[in-house]
């Protein structure tokens, strides 16, 4: 059982990894890095749902928010365009 | 435990899976078990409100996966509760989309494609599910159902550029409002942690907060959204002409009126004990009556006719939504108060039916011309005279013509409405003018000389799938203008009783003191007629009003006189007239004149219409933000 | 565009492919005991499919007929359904099978546990496996310009 | 609380990333973007502090955090994945009819 400093400490890294990388995705211009920043996005969202003892939202996150739907959208700026103009 | 709250549901869902599988087996098959569980569900919904008749009108609790609600002290389970409103929410789901499924059958022949019936079933499961659910988890989950297939059903055709743009906009639009939703809901179980209405609604009674008040804004900003009220409507007149007729008559007549019921369900059955909602019922009014002379209005400027019933349906709403807003505001004459509640929800059934009738004519007519625009239907009336009588009679009830149900019930509004305040009554009035402009036009170009286009493709009335629901809708119509007692008296009022005595929705309880009284309950006073009462100074200077509306927008009116040309091609045949060309409009005339008279708005308003999501979304969010200054903040 | 990634790429996809889908069932299977459940299993699945399209091209979805997944997901759909409806004796959604020690009513914790939920879970994870592929399937294939 | 803000922050700035940006896709993911603040928020008003997840096998007595905050989390994840399935393939449509995804050039319907 870790401390609760220290969970303190690793939640508010992870919040502000999401926080930040989901800035960083809407900011971006190019979408396909957007995208991959979303599904980093998740990534630390799943880790944060595990931290709030909800393992099964985790799973579920991770699976879909790294997995299905950054392939969606990546196969949807592959038939459209990179670029947002 | 009756399980008949729940059959309605499983029916639809296991046709919705079904039908995939039997449509590769054979075609007639799927068609067959889609056309049973449409048709069996009205059957189980009437069955359903003769056990709460019989039980003079107490709510039926269900609980799913249980015996009771109760794990601990407190409601855990998901429950369906079913009071009168919700029976009578489900009696229209169910019997309009019968009416529909048998149109289809015919509509969809040359689509015919198998995920058609599936959406549709799981449509209709969304909405049943909506109204007769008992928590706030149930509804959003049946509420996305609805949604999602809406979403798909409106971009069905992906062929088309118009259903794409329309799709997207709606399912943009309505996933913003789904988030506001879920927020709302998080914080209201973050504030009470329940979400069962009845717990929800007895808790707000006891400890009102202000978190709850800014989850009531969002749930209200949301469902208003979806049930296309002014200023968050725009995506309607998009969405609605673009889906295939049979879809449009689901989601004018069924889909906006369930965001309606579940933003009455909420602000009544959980939020109205708890706190004066003065200010909350007046805002609902305010957005009611814009949507009144909005909808209406621009419904008269559309060249294609299904985007001029979508506009109407706006307009329609808006006099549901008003009257449930004046019964919202405490201390109105109780009389007003039930007269507006009464005439609210028959409007909202009468509307349903009225919808899904012209949307199917309509849409009968539009597959065998080919066309939306109203210049090419000239004299059609010859030709599918049926079909034409059904869409006459539809305009003439949605206007309120006397021996129609839509008489009936704008008559129960229109008296609430100037007994209330006389400003809002001559609105009230003035949208029927609107829209007797908007569908005036309709009456000239079908009865109209037969244009080019008519005699090219000589339309026949549709087939006897096709015509049977039509008729069955337009009997309906007539039935309810001639003997609405029967409507009023057997589900309006039941209905109108339940929403009105939160304290039996929340009766069921297993809390001390038993059922609540309301500081907003109207004192009990003689039932009021069917036809309201009479109050002769009130409506003196609800006419002066209207008369001195009509005098403005006759002084604004051009007041020289006009050659024929492009403009009226609608109100002829639909072609360039060569020997009309004589044919001079003096500045008087009611189309024209009325049209140049409120050009000016009506400019201003199709620019605020500007096709841009961005701006739709500002809207929504605005709207939000309104709501929750004025009333989550108080 | 069309052009297929590298022999280590399908191999390792490959490879991992076969983890992927143990983990999935895993997930699902003892839905009831862990974390996870149909649907999160369903998704883990479906990712593993995911993977293979996009390490074998695209094309390789035209393999797959798409009545199979749309039956498929027909029938995890009515099965999750009839399910619920076996507690119509009590109330839908009753997990008869549990209650009346039917079936899959060992102690709790065991894996024949659960009465009627590991099952849903199952139907769960076919609809879930199937509707997002045959979704996928869809778009990979929409406007067919890889070909 | 920390976490409480990070779902406001992120409900926010997805909001204000659907008002300004003008890519449809963009749009879509910042939608998403507010989606994941309102799990987050969900989970977060389930959460008891020092409790365990709400799982009966190896239960010793304790907290336990609130289960149906993430029973509704998961049914919204459902929702989320199957909305961004659609939505992106009307994105793709759009393009093939409009050939741009800028939401301001989508406006062939209005009036």
């Amino acid at each position: 059982m870790i401390s609760v400093a220290a969970q303190m400490v690793i939640q508010g890294i992870v919040l502000a990894g999401i926080f930040l990388t989901a800035l960083y995705a809407l900011l971006q211009k190019d979408l396909l890095a957007s995208a991959l920043m979303l599904a980093a996005m998740s990534l630390l969202m799943s880790l944060e749902f595990y931290l709030l003892q909800a393992p099964d939202v985790a799973i579920a996150e991770a699976a879909v928010g790294a997995g299905v739907s950054t392939l969606v959208l990546v196969l949807g700026i592959r038939k459209t365009g990179r670029w947002e103009e | 435990m009756s399980h008949l709250p729940i059959c309605g549901i499983v029916v639809y869902l296991t046709a919705a899976f079904l039908t995939p599988l039997l449509y590769k087996a054979h075609r007639r098959v799927a068609e067959g078990v889609f056309l049973a569980s449409t048709l069996s569900n009205p059957v189980l919904q009437t069955l359903l409100i003769l056990e709460l008749s019989s039980n003079s009108w107490k709510p039926i609790v269900y609980t799913l996966g249980a015996a009771g609600p109760y794990e601990w002290t407190y409601p855990i389970r998901i429950v369906l509760e079913v009071d009168a409103l919700s029976a009578f929410m489900a009696l229209i789901v169910t019997s309009i989309s019968a009416a529909v499924a048998l149109f289809s059958i015919g509509y969809m022949e040359e689509d015919g494609l198998q995920k058609y019936y599936t959406l549709f079933l799981l449509l209709d499961a969304g909405m049943l599910g909506m109204v007769l659910t008992g928590d706030l988890f149930n509804l959003y989950v049946f509420l996305e159902i609805t949604s999602i297939s809406s979403y798909a059903l409106v971009a069905f055709r992906k062929h088309q550029w118009e259903a794409v743009e329309a799709g997207m906009k709606y399912m943009i639009m309505g996933s913003l409002a789904s988030t506001i939703i879920l927020v709302s809901i998080a914080l209201l179980y973050g504030e009470y942690g329940t979400l069962t209405m009845a717990q929800l609604g007895w808790q707000y009674r006891h400890h009102p907060t202000g978190m709850a008040r800014v989850a009531l804004a969002g749930l209200l900003a949301g469902f208003l959204m979806k049930g296309g009220i002014v200023p968050v409507h725009m995506w309607l007149a998009d969405a609605h002409p673009a889906a295939p007729s049979t879809i449009s008559a689901l989601l004018s007549g069924l889909v906006i009126k369930v965001g309606i019921y579940s933003a009455a369900r909420i602000a009544y059955s959980v939020f109205w004990m708890g706190t004066d909602v003065r200010l909350l019922g007046w805002l609902v009014v305010v957005v009611g009556a814009a949507s009144i002379i909005v909808g209406n209005l621009l419904a008269g400027f559309q060249r294609d006719i299904k985007r001029l019933l979508a506009y109407s349906s706006i307009g329609q709403v808006g006099y549901v939504v008003t009257g449930l807003g004046i019964a919202l505001i405490p201390g109105v004459n109780p009389e007003a108060s039930r007269a507006a509640l009464d005439g609210a929800l028959f409007h909202l059934l009468n509307h349903a039916v009225l919808k899904a009738m012209l949307f199917l004519s309509v849409g009968a007519i539009v597959h065998s011309l080919g066309t939306r625009d109203i210049g090419y239907m000239g004299g059609i009336a010859k030709r599918m005279p049926l079909t034409s009588a059904v869409v006459l009679l539809g305009a003439m009830g949605i206007i309120g013509a006397p021996p129609l149900n839509g008489f009936v019930s704008k008559w129960m509004l229109y008296e609430a409405t100037a007994i209330f305040n006389p400003i809002i009554g001559a609105i009230a009035v003035l949208g029927t003018a609107f829209s007797t402009v908007a569908y005036g036009r309709l009456f000239y170009a079908l009865l109209g000389r037969e244009s080019r286009l008519v005699a090219d493709r000589s339309p026949r009335d549709p087939g006897l799938w096709m015509s049977v629901p039509m008729i069955f809708l337009a009997a309906a119509s007539v039935l309810f203008g001639i003997l609405p007692r029967i409507p009023v008296v057997g589900l309006v009022r039941p209905a109108r009783a339940a929403l009105l005595s939160p304290g039996s929705y929340t009766s069921w309880l297993k809390v001390a003191g038993g059922i609540l009284s309301s500081p907003n309950l109207p004192p009990a006073g003689q039932p009021i007629s069917v036809f309201g009462s009479w109050v002769p100074a009130v409506f003196l200077l609800v006419f002066a009003i209207s008369i001195a509306f009509f005098l403005l927008i006759r002084n604004l009116s051009a007041s020289g006189v006009r050659t024929v040309g492009e403009g009226v091609k609608a109100f002829l045949s639909g072609e360039d007239e060569r020997d009309f060309e004589a044919l001079q409009l003096p500045g008087t005339s009611v189309v024209w004149g009325f049209a140049e008279a409120v050009k000016s708005l009506v400019n201003a308003l199709k620019r605020e219409h500007s096709g841009d999501l961005t701006v739709y979304l500002f809207w929504l969010i605005f709207l939000y933000a309104v709501l929750i200054l004025l009333w989550g903040g108080a | 565009m069309t052009r297929t990634f590298s022999r280590i790429v399908e191999t390792v996809a490959d490879f991992f492919l076969i983890f992927i889908i143990v983990f999935g069932i895993y997930i699902i299977t003892h839905g009831h005991l862990t974390p996870g459940g149909g649907f999160q299993g369903g998704v883990v699945l479906a990712a593993g499919i995911l993977l293979l399209l996009v390490a074998h091209g695209f094309s390789f979805a035209r393999k797959i007929p798409e009545e199979l997944l749309s039956d498929l997901e027909a029938i995890g759909g009515i099965a999750f359904i009839l399910l619920a409806s076996l507690g119509f004796g009590q109330s839908f959604f009753y997990n008869i099978l549990w209650h009346e020690k039917l079936a899959f009513a060992e102690q709790v914790g065991r894996f024949f546990s659960g009465g009627a939920i590991p099952l849903m879970n199952l139907s769960v994870g076919l609809k879930v496996v199937a509707g997002i592929t045959s979704g996928m399937f869809a778009l990979s294939l929409f406007g067919g310009e890889e070909s | 609380m920390m976490v409480y803000l990070t779902a406001f922050a992120l409900i926010m700035l997805g909001i204000a990333g659907m008002l300004f940006r003008r890519n449809l896709l963009k749009i879509i993911m910042a939608l998403s973007v507010a989606d994941s603040g309102a799990y987050l928020l969900l989970i977060a008003i389930g959460y008891r502090s020092g409790g365990t997840a709400p799982i009966l096998t190896g239960y010793e007595g304790g907290p336990m955090v609130d289960p149906l905050p993430q029973a509704l989390v998961l049914t919204a994840i459902v929702i989320g994945v199957c909305v961004l399935i659609m939505a992106v393939s009307l994105v793709v449509n759009v393009y093939r009819h409009y050939g741009t995804l800028d939401v301001s050039e989508l406006r062939r319907l209005r009036g």
